[in-house]
């Protein structure tokens, strides 16, 4: 029942909290209705969601979270100082391969999704089999330890998000 | 207003609204009961709206106020005899059609024919009752987007190709239909169209200029549906490739243009509109003579009975709005009554046409002779009167609606053109609807045999709905006296705007809001 | 200080949006290829979503911020839709 | 009675239709019977009428126009009723003889009794607009008698060429009396008839008379215009004989009758008139003399004493008057005893041709006798009708001056009675007389009486009169012309014998002349084949195919069916018109201080002129102006935005990429590019037109910008929240004030899906399934479908933007947002689902039915809107009000939210049902769809199992 | 509002218009599409970002309610641009390596790494169940890697 | 420079590329002219209620002046009709490309030319 009721527990929290942003009020009223809309939304899309990835959100992931908004600050500098100096010739920007350890469509998508955001990276496609991804750097004096980097900056921590 | 009277002016816009949707709901695959429900309607609002006429007939203009806010805030829907008469026609037209394409089958061949055609009743009734002008616009886009539909119903590569010009060049029109409401509004600051003929009355000079500017392009927007030359361009294409049915329907799809000239024409733009008055008239006229010529002169180019009618057409609104070019009330009369006779007779010569291009097998409606066909003897004589009655003829309603216009235009300056492109052209008329019916009927006879036809649906209903109109025309010559009456009425009553301007915004106005 | 210095941000801000925007066009007419048109358009709307909302602080209001909300989703349907146009011709298969 | 008399044949000509039946006497005695009673009819009045009274009936039909259901009966009109009548009974009894077993009788008596009806309601007519609808009633029933044997081409074109010369003549009279009744200020004839000062005063008197004269000439067949009379001999004989003696052709000279006593008198009806029927009369005669054909010599006869009557009204004395009412009179019997007898010619001896013909006599006695008699009337011989009206004729020519010459009348009206001496001689010589042939077509004898009874009774008027003209035809031909004159004719004892004057020197000279004639025939008819006479019919057929040709070339040149040129037309009608309207009226420049541009907004500008000259320049290349134009759409939202309209940015950001995905969809399947085809100068011809619009649109949007608004819109303010209940005007005017624009506008949305589905359904079948399954792709492709990351991506996006369309739809009252909008997100976020994750994925998924969604979303506005009539309210009368819940607080519960929810529902019905009926016929495009196999990402790790790579890289 | 508050939101204000405009120029000046997707897929949204943190500190700062909702633009944007790059990214390898309007300066052209596993990249070769591509379907421009 | 300047002058660019693209000779084109023609009118209409910033129609307690609501309100309707138009025309242009196998407007190569 409960269940059929919250079929993604997690992605209910999530709608509840973006309908409390939303409405941008803090009273009974709304939280009521962020809960109803938090029951309702995914409840009537979960037929989009024909497989549940297992998050964990504990201490693993928040800690994700606040590299990942670390490292996007400090990317964006990093770009923007890149652009403002660096002269087009000098630019030793090349094509990076991740092999993956993720199996989970979604992980992978975080994953990519992280690399995309932070710095000098932006992930271009991933292989056919799913077992890697490749990513456009914009200026990178090693590819090995960017690629070592992004393996064990990222993904060892989703590995332990993703069960 | 009285409740029943409103509840009846309501009824004119929703019924075909809910029938419409309805019958989409519910009967998308429920074909009898489809066209139980449509008949339904389409007789209904028969009822409905002779009971309009007969109370409009008492000479008082009544506004209904949507959404009970009142005039010029809300939207209020205005019966008045013009508004009751088109009403009347549209549903008596509605329901010849409607029977013709349900007795012929011709709903079947494609997809959303009855929620179509009720909207397209709906846009109508609703683009006939509005007093708001941004409300005409939706009204005229609700009856145009079914008309695409209905256009291309049953579809075929000519049809689409038809379709695309029909469709497109509308879009255009509608597009300037909104700079004319728009810059009026930004004029005036208003919308209803009672209130705009105070404003616009009480308009400052530095004002005219854009006031007159607005009335022209209302003016060309409304002709171009009503397919005044130069403006009559997509008319033969369009009608000639729509189905039979559809063509019949779409003779009140001219005259809705025509409405609207006249409604704007002598409201906003009457007697008292300053530099804008009857603005219109001196660029229609020249235009008007010239699409009758143009009309007529055209039978000579159709290849097809269809193409014959639409042509008709385009010379029946050059006729008209010759008429109603001078913009005096004793010219306007006829042309509501030849509003009322063209609209009937170019429905008439469709359905005619249609029946004879569905017994000719490959030979369909195309002006060449081939063997004799089924019902032949009854068709050529419906075709003998309703080309008598498109041509304008004795003794249908036809040549009653000439002689009035004649009769009507006889003291406007540019009498002698109108008098002569009428008469020029009823000639030319004669001379093409002879060929053509000589053609098929008469040199038929030379060949041996007769065209076999499939089992052919609506033989007697399909007949009768045809023969019907037919009849139409001939009552209205009949009963020209109290129809004539009427429309005299009725032009006497546009011409004084002052009972519309008092029914929308005067102290007995609806709206209690 | 306090008063003067707002505006000058905002001013500041605005116009680096502005130039941005403009900056955006040229990619735009420039292209090459379509790739960098999108990026253009794409960007291009980013930057819309920034003005709008130094708008907003401009005028104090957040009449504006569905606006913004709105344009986030846009932006990527267009661009998902005119990457995915060029990837396969069809973009619902 | 009157009425009873117009109507019967008109009415009674549905009885042989019906007696058809019950076999050819029966259609026959009908039209006999109905005849016969309309003539019992007239004979009951005929002796009132003749005392100098006038039977009058008359009912107003059309008072707005004047048109008056009148009828009178005067000596005139009980003339001609009486010949129409009297002649057609006789007719009738002879057609049922004469016709075919084949032909179809019913319809013949119902033509010829639907004729009768019109002559008669021409001359009962007391209203000239009611004499015209009679008029041109003829015109038609006389098509159809003419057209009669349709599969004769003769006959077909014969009947049209009758239709369009008389039946234009009577448009001719239309507009002539229409001008007199606007003269007289009536259209009732007794009152018009009463005006003559004022009509010969009229500066219209001359535009009236020759209009009324070219209907007068056209119907009798007065040169130029008699060529379609002979042509009109195609009809059957006893159609002829009718309508060419008493009736149709005689319609023209019983107007000239009619109106002589206002229009005649004049130089220009002398002129006009007089010359008119005498050159007919001359002219016609000679050509008759040189016919063959019994039924050509017949018509050519008929036309010169047409010519002969029109001469004799023209001269406008009363006494030329009086002997054309005469002469009327003796015409129809001479006349149409003669069609009928040559219809027994034709009958009998299988031939009308003179040629083939004579000493039938000995054969043919009966008919040879009467043919004799009235042969020698129509030449003018006494003691016989024909002779003394011809007498009386000439007697008036012989004093009649024209343009001061005292001879062109005498001459040229002797001439004509010599030559109608003989070709009347020639039909009576030629068929009768002469050797016998053994080589008629059949073998010629006297008919039944049924043929030969009628014209036997014409020919005894013929000599009746000819013998006692006082006796038969005194009264009422001085009746007659006392109306015709208004009472300026003469008494005149009318009697053969005139004693010796100039016209007895005239009339032997015509006689003897006439009788050389014919003995010289063989060389005065080589004479007439070396004088090169235009043939009419050549002409008119030239003419009618030419000016056809013409009208065909001219109006398909202009009428290509080029929507180009259609809309070139459309938009420089627009400017030129609204811009000279502007340039009509005074102007004055505005008022109202401007808002001062920021630099973001000129930021703004340049990229909306930018992307705008982008699309315009490289529209060709289909797919980037489509990137192009998505700049636009942002640019346009920006500035609603910007400019104070944020319910217009939400509702343009989205429409605009709903619109994208539309196009995208559908240019998958077009051509990715436009060729060039268009000359230099069409485009600079475009290009000057767009600029004039785009100058037009403009300058009227920067006038009206700069001047200060008056509008209603302060009260949207007053009573938004009091009476609409909510904060965003916008809103309350879209779902309360102005709510039947949102119903309507909702329709459209409605119906436009619908046509989309329409249009799509039907795809896969013919030519388009044809081309659709031999659809390629012609862009190279990726092989991967659904990329990983996207379909992720919007899954965990789908739930949020429904929160987001939620949110946006419940506070569209107050704030920015509303059911349009919120549809349209709804459906955005769906869309997403399609574009990532596949058309079969999201299908399946979405179980929604839009029909249903639509239908419902209209019948949900359209039930919040009938919700108020149960309260006595006018439709769309909006409720709200506001409850206090415990925990939660105040909420508002509005019917307006309900009615928003009906848009929503429309709009999401709409937009899905038109963008995935548009992405399934790509589907159908695809050779091989891959959708059944496909899960919905391409690439899915979790899926492969860990040893998959190596065996699926090799 | 505080001097402190206004000096940050006029901060993040300067900071956002800063980044935007680097984005940007970036997109303008760099050399190739896929190092021109650097420059906004990371400079604008960070920008953007700021511009929406300066909002929300205004607002309650001026005496506003307290709003969030400019979080939420923000956590769309960090959703959404990975994937707009990333699409960007494969429209332009799929044209790149058919030789479609072809700029050298990605790389593409000359050859992109190989994969670990075996397979191509998805853009090239699709799903991992689908049957090995047809060789006529190798992309003309990658044929020489 | 005033933002009524920019506007008006915005309207007229639009109409005229609106203008020439709906005389081009080929469907898709011309559809971009109507989607041009109806940027241009959406903004006619809207700026017929006068060119306001910062005044959005909606009940505040601190604003002295609103803009004028009802013009946003036309424009509204216009745009979703618009959208509904220009949904249909699109979809018959791709339908008669189907049936026909050209996407010429008048139904064959150019028509004008050939007369
Ligand atoms: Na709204
Ligand atoms: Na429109």
């Amino acid at each position: 029942m409960i269940r059929r009721l919250l079929p993604h527990p997690a992605l209910s929290v999530l709608v509840a909290v973006v309908w409390m942003l939303l409405v941008n009020e803090f009273t009974v009223g709304a939280v009521l209705l962020a809960l109803v809309v938090g029951v309702v939304a995914p409840l009537v899309t979960s037929r989009f969601w024909p497989d549940r990835p297992k998050i964990r959100f504990g201490p693993d992931f928040l800690g994700y979270v606040g590299i990942v908004l670390w490292d996007i600050v400090e990317a964006n500098f990093q770009v923007a100082w890149i652009i403002l100096t660096r002269r087009n010739r000098d630019l030793r920007s090349r094509w990076l391969v991740v092999p993956l350890e993720l199996r989970s469509p979604e992980a992978i998508t975080v994953l990519a999704g992280t690399i995309s955001l932070t710095p000098g990276t932006v992930t271009s496609d991933v292989s056919a089999d799913g077992r890697a991804l490749l990513i456009h750097a914009l200026d990178v004096a090693d590819p090995e330890a960017e690629v070592a980097r992004i393996k064990q900056r990222y993904e060892t921590r989703l590995l332990k998000v993703f069960r | 207003m009285t409740p029943a009277i409103s509840l009846l002016v309501a009824a004119a816009v929703v019924l075909p609204a809910v029938m419409g949707a309805a019958s989409l709901l519910l009967l998308r695959h429920r074909l009898d009961t489809s066209r139980l429900v449509s008949l339904g309607s389409c007789l209904t609002l028969v009822g409905i709206a002779a009971a309009l006429v007969i109370h409009a007939s008492g000479g008082t203009t009544e506004s209904y106020a949507l959404g009970n806010w009142r005039a010029p805030f809300g939207i209020v829907l205005v019966l008045d005899r013009l508004s009751a008469m088109m009403l009347l026609l549209t549903a008596a037209l509605a329901t010849a059609v409607m029977t013709y394409a349900v007795a012929t089958g011709m709903d079947r061949k494609g997809w959303h024919f009855h929620p179509l055609f009720q909207f397209q009743l709906l846009g109508l009734n609703g683009a006939f009752l509005t007093g708001d002008l941004f409300n005409l616009f939706v009204f005229f886009e609700v009856l145009l987007i079914a008309s695409y539909g209905l256009m291309l119903h049953g579809q075929g590569p000519q049809r689409l190709k038809a379709g695309v010009k029909y469709v497109v060049i509308n879009l255009v029109g509608s597009t300037l239909f909104l700079v004319g409401v728009g810059l009026l509004y930004g004029v005036t600051g208003t919308l209803n169209m009672a209130d705009l003929a105070v404003r616009v009355a009480a308009a400052p000079v530095g004002d005219q200029g854009l006031i007159a500017a607005s009335a022209l392009v209302l003016t060309v927007v409304f002709a171009l549906k009503a397919a005044l030359a130069p403006l009559h361009f997509w008319l033969p294409g369009t009608y000639s490739a729509t189905t039979g049915a559809v063509a019949a329907l779409f003779a009140i799809m001219t005259k809705v243009g025509a409405y609207a000239i006249i409604r704007t024409g002598t409201l906003i733009f009457g007697a008292e509109a300053g530099a804008a008055a009857f603005v219109a008239g001196p660029w229609m006229l020249p235009a008007a003579i010239a699409t009758t010529f143009i009309g007529f002169i055209g039978l000579f180019a159709a290849r097809g009975l269809r193409d014959m009618a639409a042509w008709s057409v385009v010379g029946s609104m050059g006729v008209l709005l010759s008429a109603v070019a001078v913009f005096t009330a004793e010219a306007m009369g006829p042309a509501l009554y030849y509003m009322l006779h063209s609209t009937l007779a170019g429905a008439a010569l469709f359905l005619v046409a249609d029946l004879i291009a569905k017994r000719r097998g490959v030979h369909v409606d195309a002006l060449t002779h081939a063997p004799r066909f089924c019902q032949a003897g009854v068709l050529s004589g419906l075709f003998f009167l309703a080309a008598i009655g498109i041509v304008g003829l004795p003794p249908l309603s036809g040549f009653v609606g000439k002689l009035l216009i004649l009769d009507g235009v006889r003291e406007a300056p540019a009498a002698a053109w109108i008098w002569g492109s009428i008469l020029i052209t009823t000639l030319i008329g004669v001379l093409a609807f002879a060929r053509a019916g000589s053609r098929l009927f008469w040199k038929s006879s030379e060949l041996e045999g007769e065209i076999p036809t499939r089992v052919l649906r609506g033989r007697v209903v399909g007949v009768g709905a045809a023969a019907a109109l037919v009849a139409a025309l001939g009552l209205l010559a009949v009963f020209g006296g109290p129809v004539t009456a009427y429309t005299e009425a009725t032009a006497t009553q546009l011409f004084a705007p002052q009972g519309y301007v008092e029914a929308v915004l005067g102290k007995n106005a609806g709206g209690r809001r | 200080m306090t008063g003067s210095l707002l505006p000058l941000a905002l001013a500041f801000a605005l116009t680096c949006i502005s130039v941005a925007i403009l900056l955006n066009l040229y990619r735009l007419v420039r292209g090459p290829t379509l790739g960098d048109r999108i990026l253009a358009v794409d960007t291009l709307t980013i930057n819309a979503i920034a003005l709008i909302v130094v708008f907003g602080v401009a005028h104090g209001t957040q009449t504006y911020f569905e606006s913004a909300l709105l344009l986030a989703m846009v932006a990527f349907v267009g661009t998902v839709a005119y990457c995915k146009f060029l990837l396969r011709g069809d973009i619902v298969e | 009675m009157l009425f009873l008399l117009a109507l019967l044949p008109l009415i009674g000509a549905l009885a042989p239709a019906l007696a058809i039946r019950r076999g050819r006497n029966a259609a026959a005695l009908a039209a006999g019977a109905v005849t016969l009673a309309a003539l019992v009819v007239l004979a009951g009045m005929a002796p009132g009428v003749m005392d100098g009274e006038t039977v009058r009936a008359g009912v107003p039909w059309i008072p707005a126009l004047g048109l008056n259901a009148n009828l009178f009966l005067d000596p005139l009109g009980l003339m001609f009723a009486g010949m129409i009548l009297g002649i057609g009974l006789l007719i009738i009894i002879y057609a049922r003889f004469y016709l075919a077993a084949a032909d179809p009788m019913g319809r013949f008596f119902t033509y010829l009794l639907l004729f009768q009806g019109a002559m008669l309601g021409i001359v009962l007519s007391d209203n000239v607009l009611l004499l015209l609808i009679f008029w041109e009633l003829t015109s038609l029933s006389s098509f159809l008698l003419i057209g009669f044997w349709r599969h004769s081409a003769e006959a077909r074109q014969g009947a049209r060429m009758a239709l369009f010369v008389t039946g234009g003549g009577g448009l001719a009279l239309i507009g002539g009396l229409m001008i007199l009744g606007h003269i007289a200020g009536s259209y009732d004839l007794t009152v018009i008839l009463q005006q003559r000062e004022l009509i010969q005063a009229s500066p219209l008197y001359l535009p009236a008379l020759l209009l009324i004269l070219g209907g007068c000439f056209t119907k009798s067949a007065q040169f130029p215009f008699h060529f379609w009379l002979p042509h009109a001999m195609a009809a059957p004989t006893p159609v002829s004989a009718y309508l060419h003696s008493a009736t149709m052709v005689k319609a023209g000279v019983f107007m000239l009758a009619r109106l002589w006593p206002v229009l005649a008198g004049t130089e220009a009806w002398f002129l006009i008139v007089a010359t008119t029927g005498l050159v007919t009369m001359v002219f016609a005669a000679w050509v008759a003399l040189f016919k063959d054909d019994l039924k050509g010599l017949l018509a050519y006869s008929t036309v010169s004493h047409l010519g002969f009557l029109t001469l004799l009204f023209g001269i406008g004395t009363p006494m030329a008057a009086l002997v054309g009412v005469f002469h009327i009179i003796n015409h129809a019997t001479f006349k149409a005893a003669l069609f009928l007898n040559a219809g027994i010619v034709d009958h009998e001896a299988g031939t009308r041709d003179l040629k083939r013909l004579g000493g039938l006599f000995g054969l043919m006695p009966i008919a040879g006798t009467l043919a004799l008699i009235a042969g020698l009337s129509m030449a003018g011989v006494p003691p016989l009708n024909g002779f003394i009206s011809k007498e009386m004729m000439l007697e008036e020519a012989a004093h009649t001056v024209w343009l001061g010459q005292p001879w062109v009348f005498p001459v040229l009206a002797t001439l004509g009675a010599t030559l109608s001496v003989a070709y009347s001689l020639r039909y009576i010589v030629h068929v009768y007389f002469g050797p016998r042939r053994d080589d008629y077509p059949k073998t010629p004898h006297d008919p039944g009486i049924g043929l030969w009874g009628p014209p036997a009774v014409l020919t005894a008027l013929v000599v009746a009169i000819g013998l006692a003209p006082a006796l038969f035809a005194g009264p009422l031909v001085d009746a007659v012309a006392e109306v015709v004159t208004n009472g300026a004719a003469p008494h005149v004892h009318l009697a053969l014998w005139h004693g010796v004057t100039p016209a007895l020197f005239m009339s032997v000279i015509a006689i003897a002349v006439g009788a050389l004639a014919l003995v010289v025939h063989g060389r005065l008819a080589r004479l007439f084949e070396a004088m090169p006479l235009p043939r009419a019919k050549t002409l008119f057929d030239a003419g009618v195919a030419g000016a056809a040709t013409l009208s065909r070339r001219g109006v398909n040149a202009i009428h290509n069916g080029s929507l180009q040129r259609a809309m070139a037309a459309l938009i420089a009608t627009a400017a030129v018109v609204g811009i000279a309207g502007f340039l009509s009226a005074d102007y004055a420049g505005g008022e109202r201080p401007g808002v001062p541009a920021s630099a973001a907004a000129v930021a703004g500008w340049i990229a909306l002129v930018t992307a705008t000259g982008l699309v315009v320049l490289f529209h060709r290349a289909r797919y980037v102006s489509l990137i192009y134009i998505g700049i636009v759409g942002l640019i346009i939202s920006l500035a609603f935005a910007h400019l104070s309209a944020p319910d217009l940015a939400l509702t343009q950001i989205s429409v605009e990429v709903v619109t994208i995905l539309l196009m995208l969809l559908a240019l998958n399947l077009l051509p990715k590019t436009t060729p060039a085809e268009t000359p230099p100068w069409r485009r600079i011809r475009d290009g000057a037109v767009a600029c004039v619009a785009g100058l037009g649109v403009g300058g009227a949007a920067w006038a009206v910008m700069t001047r200060p608004l008056d509008s209603i819109s302060g009260y949207f303010w007053d009573n938004a929240y009091s009476g609409g209940g909510g904060t965003n005007v916008v809103n309350v005017i879209l779902v309360d004030f102005r709510g039947f624009d949102t119903f309507g506008e909702i329709i459209v949305l409605g119906i436009a899906a619908l046509g989309i589905f329409s249009l799509l359904e039907t795809v896969g079948t013919g030519a388009s399934g044809r081309r659709v399954a031999a659809w390629k792709p012609d862009t190279v492709r990726s092989p991967e479908h659904h990329p990983m990351m996207l379909v992720v991506a919007t899954r965990l996006l789908l739930p949020l933007a429904v929160a987001v369309g939620l949110y946006i739809f419940l506070r569209g009252h107050n704030q920015p947002g509303g059911g349009f909008i919120a549809g349209l997100v709804i459906s955005i976020a769906i869309l997403m689902q399609y574009m990532a994750s596949g058309y079969s994925f999201a299908d399946r998924r979405l179980r929604a039915d839009h029909h249903s969604l639509i239908g419902a979303g209209v019948l949900t506005a359209a039930a919040t809107g009938l919700g108020s009539l149960l309260f006595g309210a006018p439709f769309l009368t909006s409720a709200f009000d506001y409850f206090h819940l415990p925990l939660i607080g105040e909420i508002e519960l509005a019917t307006a939210m309900l009615f928003d929810i009906g848009v929503a529902l429309t709009v999401i019905g709409a937009v899905m049902l038109a963008l995935a009926q548009l992405s399934r016929v790509a589907q159908s495009a695809e050779k091989q769809p891959p959708l059944e196999t496909l899960e919905a990402m391409d690439v899915d790790p979790s899926r492969t199992p860990a040893a998959a790579p190596t065996e699926a890289g090799q | 509002m505080s001097l402190v508050a206004e000096i940050l939101v006029a901060l993040l204000l300067v900071m956002g218009g800063g980044l935007i405009l680097i984005g940007s120029w970036g997109l303008a000046r760099l050399p190739s599409l896929m190092t021109r997707l650097h420059g906004p897929t990371k400079a604008s949204t960070l920008g953007v970002g700021a511009c929406l943190i300066a909002s929300m500190v205004y607002f309650p700062a001026s005496g506003g309610g307290w709003s969030a909702q400019e979080l939420l633009i923000t956590v769309f944007l960090l959703l959404t641009a990975p994937i707009s790059a990333n699409m960007i990214a494969k429209a332009h390898l799929h044209r790149q390596g058919h030789g479609i309007d072809p700029n050298p300066a990605d790389g593409i052209v000359r050859g992109l790494p190989r994969t670990p596993g075996g397979k191509d990249w998805a853009t090239f070769q699709g799903a991992a169940n689908d049957p090995a591509p047809d060789p006529e379907q190798v992309p003309p421009a990658r044929r020489s890697d | 420079m005033t933002m009524e300047l920019l506007v008006a002058s915005a309207i007229a660019v639009l109409t005229a590329a609106g203008v020439y693209l709906v005389l081009r000779g080929r469907t898709f084109p011309v559809v971009l002219g109507l989607a041009f023609l109806s940027y241009a009118i959406n903004l006619f209409l809207f700026a017929m209620g006068r060119l306001v910033i910062d005044r959005p129609p909606i009940y505040d307690k601190a604003a002295e002046a609103y803009t004028d609501p009802l013009p946003q309100a036309l424009v509204l309707t216009a745009i979703v009709i618009a959208f509904g138009m220009t949904a249909f025309v699109v979809v018959l242009a791709l339908r008669t490309f189907l049936e026909t196998g050209v996407d010429h407007v008048d139904g064959h190569e150019d028509a004008e030319d050939a007369s």
